[in-house]
């Protein structure tokens, strides 16, 4: 077990080693020539008006809401999958019960409006 | 050992083992060594040919669709354009926006990175080669996902402008949600397997693809995949007319080729995964015998993909971003929860009643078909009949009004 | 000292440290960050306790889903971010009291624990199987079978209720919607 | 190897940590990050316990997954809550949220 996470604990940080190498590369080999107005905020062109965090609308939290019950969901089915050959088909069913209680809650949203946009 | 010419990957495995024991070294300390090589050459193949020769590939791919010629200079075909962008890329000013929160600003392209390269430690490319055999690769493909989406809300909310933070909620929003049938229909193979190492996975469709028994799920995978890619038809983060430029406005040279590189990386992560969980990876006449075939199969598998996927990129319209959003939570999600109910059932039955089980599947699925286009029809009317009561009503308004 | 004992070491060291800077973060989104570094290290520390799936699950759950939804909540909840002033409030000197009691009290109590310095044994069962007796477990009716149908009545019910406390009053737009 | 006890002391010093910063925070959303990490050391707490006690039998393991259940539901409800109060009375800082003392 331990064997399978070595190669991963070496090759995440190698991943993400080599990133940083690219960019201390990049910094050594560019040019810095800092100015103000090349350092200041990307507007089209236009004047930056107020401090860039501004307030964000309520839509973006309701689907990170419902995004985290139905992940922790799909989590919760992961094992009840990996163990579905040796389940007896009442024990199958109870995955689906599961699936199908937080379908409701989809439903639920759905009815409610929770998944428009506008 | 002999080297055998179908299976070179156990044959130089064994030789430099072999070479640093007999340097001294003792056999675990030389495995570990030989895990860190490998990680140090996967991990550098695969940003070179991220960012070098995928680059030169999806430009000259979208050129032939597009009827141009595409990059034609540096090189025999162009094939050194993407190794002049590195270095161009490399000598270009590294600009960091006043106001930025500068560490954070720079930890976002290395996560983003990291995340895309990270998923190919489970990817089996041939019977005896692969990263590593996690009995949670699956799972682990999600985690390791989920950490480019933290990169990119960081990257957003580092470069202090509002058009990145606008763009990095709007990806993060789109990753998430497409998340969830994603992550949801993986459960289908894994169910087939009784595993979630994506080698046993790969193992268990000897006979049988997967995309033959759950079409619908492999559908579904590759549709999430590629809006997570956040490539056309999804490409909202990139949509030139509505935000600047996404989350990564305010990157420049090599930082700017970091998200670049990573996604054009994760474009062939994608069709490699699809390839490997649903299309039989190395799988095929032939292969469990030679590794080298198995090789071949399974690049063959993930350039079709690949090439499908781009083909589907330059001929779809951008949807919008409510359009995007309803795709996924009342389409998608909903489908993706029925295919593994029914699949479960399914499967069962097939055991249950000694059916053919690939009958059984197709039946299931072409019956979920049917009922989801069953339902799509009786919505349209519903909406095409709110609609028009609406519209009659508004001309009679007008009608009274005028009267 | 052995590897694991190193990795152990420096793993809880960077957990604890970024624990601290969670509680101590005077910007949100720090904290929010060092959060993620913190639930990180746990993860790695599943790893070491050989419950990868525990690992993989909890930065899906806690860095992937968690996280992010922390981040949207401070950006939603942005005011907060000009706040230069000080992060904690009158009584954090009573707050640090209780944490080191608290700690210092554990620690006694956890010395009295005959089995404290066990070593672990070698994992009875593979780990592939570990998981499949999870799942098994989960659904089975002399295992965890209730557990399981409640932690899903809990998320629809965790669903539901933060639908209607965090939605915006007006509801014009399903009321054009039922018609 | 690692004995149990190094487990504990981490978990219990996670636990602390995360108390203080539910009793000293005062931004609710930071009290809660105090919550989330006091459930982390429970969790990790419940794993080491399993791992080393009873690694025959699986119910550490599953303790721990019903433990994310509910870290993750009380995250969702709790941010909810915050954010509903700031959009009434525009503040996160709990000493500010009195209204219930009337």
């Amino acid at each position: 077990m331990h064997d399978q996470w070595t190669f991963i604990a070496f090759f995440l940080p190698v991943g993400f080693l080599a990133a940083a190498v690219a960019i201390i590369a990049g910094r050594l080999l560019g040019p810095r020539k800092p100015n103000p107005i090349k350092q200041s905020t990307y507007e089209c062109g236009i004047e930056t008006v107020g401090e860039a965090w501004v307030q964000f609308r309520i839509q973006y939290y309701i689907f990170a809401l419902i995004f985290v019950i139905f992940d922790v969901e799909a989590v919760f089915l992961f094992p009840w999958a990996v163990a579905y050959n040796k389940l007896q088909l009442y024990m199958v069913l109870e995955g689906v019960l599961f699936i199908l209680i937080l379908a409701v809650g989809l439903f639920y949203a759905w009815r409610k409006g929770a998944l428009e946009w506008s | 050992m002999d080297f055998n010419f179908w299976d070179p990957f156990t044959w130089i495995g064994e030789w430099l083992l072999n070479l640093l024991v007999g340097w001294g070294l003792a056999e675990t300390i030389a495995l570990t060594l030989l895990r860190f090589a490998g990680a140090v050459v996967l991990a550098l193949v695969l940003l070179l040919i991220g960012g070098v020769l995928f680059t030169w590939l999806d430009r000259k791919l979208s050129a032939r669709i597009q009827d141009r010629l595409g990059p034609n200079r540096v090189g025999p075909f162009g094939l050194f354009q993407g190794i002049a962008d590195t270095l161009k890329l490399l000598t270009k000013e590294d600009i960091i926006p006043a106001g930025a929160d500068k560490i954070v600003f720079n930890l976002a392209p290395l996560l983003v990175t990291m995340s895309v390269v990270g998923i190919w430690a489970v990817v089996p490319f041939a019977p005896t080669l692969i990263g590593t055999d996690l009995n949670v690769g699956l799972l682990y493909i999600i985690s390791v996902g989920s950490i480019g989406t933290l990169g990119i809300m960081m990257a957003g909310w580092a470069s202090n402008n509002k058009f990145a933070l606008l763009g990095a909620f709007r990806t993060v929003a789109q990753m998430v949600a497409y998340e969830v049938p994603m992550v949801v229909v993986l459960l289908v193979p894994t169910m087939f397997t009784g595993s979630m190492s994506v080698h046993a996975i790969v193992e268990g469709q000897s006979s049988l693809w997967y995309v033959a028994l759950a079409p619908v799920a492999a559908l579904i995978f590759l549709t999430t995949s590629i809006a997570e890619l956040g490539r056309a038809p999804f490409d909202l983060l990139e949509a030139e007319s509505e935000l600047v430029a996404g989350f990564n406005t305010e990157y420049t040279g090599i930082k700017w080729g970091m998200f670049f590189a990573s996604e054009f990386l994760h474009g062939l992560t994608i069709s490699a995964l699809t390839a490997a969980i649903f299309l039989g990876g190395w799988q095929g006449p032939g292969a469990e015998a030679r590794p080298l075939l198995g090789f071949v199969y399974f690049m063959i598998k993930t350039m079709v993909v690949y090439f499908g996927v781009t083909l589907l990129r330059f001929s779809m319209p951008r949807v919008r971003i409510d359009q995007l959003l309803d795709l996924n939570w009342k389409f998608l999600t909903p489908l993706a929860l029925a295919a593994v109910c029914v699949t479960a059932v399914a499967e069962k039955l097939a055991l249950a009643t000694n059916w053919s089980r690939l009958g059984v599947h197709i039946i299931a699925n072409v019956g979920l078909l049917i009922l989801t286009l069953g339902a799509l029809w009786v919505r349209a009317r519903m909406v095409r009949r709110r609609f028009e009561t609406e519209q009659m009503r508004l001309a009679a308004r007008s009608e009274s009004a005028a009267d | 000292m052995t590897i694991a004992q190193i990795v152990f070491l420096v793993i809880s060291a960077t957990t604890l440290v970024a624990s601290i800077l969670v509680v101590t973060s005077r910007k949100m989104v720090h904290a929010a960050l060092w959060l993620v570094l913190s639930l990180g290290g746990v993860a790695v520390l599943f790893v070491l306790l050989q419950a990868s799936f525990l690992a993989v699950v909890q930065v899906v759950i806690y860095i992937g889903a968690i996280a992010i939804l922390i981040i949207f909540a401070v950006m939603l909840t942005r005011r907060m971010m000009y706040d230069t002033g000080s992060p904690i409030n009158r009584y954090w000197w009573a707050g640090a009291l209780a944490a080191v009691l608290l700690f210092a009290g554990l620690v006694v109590m956890l010395g009295q624990i005959p089995s404290i310095t066990t070593q672990a044994s070698a994992l009875p069962i593979p780990e592939g199987e570990l998981l499949s007796l999870l799942g098994t477990a989960l659904v089975d009716v002399n295992g965890y079978m209730l557990p399981f149908e409640v932690a899903s009545v809990l998320l629809l019910a965790a669903l539901i209720g933060s639908l209607v406390v965090a939605r915006p009053m007006e509801r014009k737009t399903e009321e054009g919607d039922k018609r | 190897m690692i004995p149990l006890s190094w487990y504990l002391i981490v978990a219990a010093a996670m636990f602390c940590i995360g108390i203080y910063g539910v009793l000293a925070r005062k931004n609710a959303v930071g009290i809660l990050m105090g919550i989330e990490l006091m459930l982390a050391a429970v969790i990790l707490n419940l794993v080491a316990f399993w791992r080393y006690l009873t690694p025959a039998r699986i119910s550490g393991q599953a303790f721990a997954v019903i433990v994310f259940a509910v870290a993750a539901s009380e995250a969702a409800v709790g941010l909810a809550l915050i954010i509903s109060i700031y959009r009434r009375r525009s503040t996160v800082v709990a000493d500010e949220i009195d209204i219930l003392k009337w």
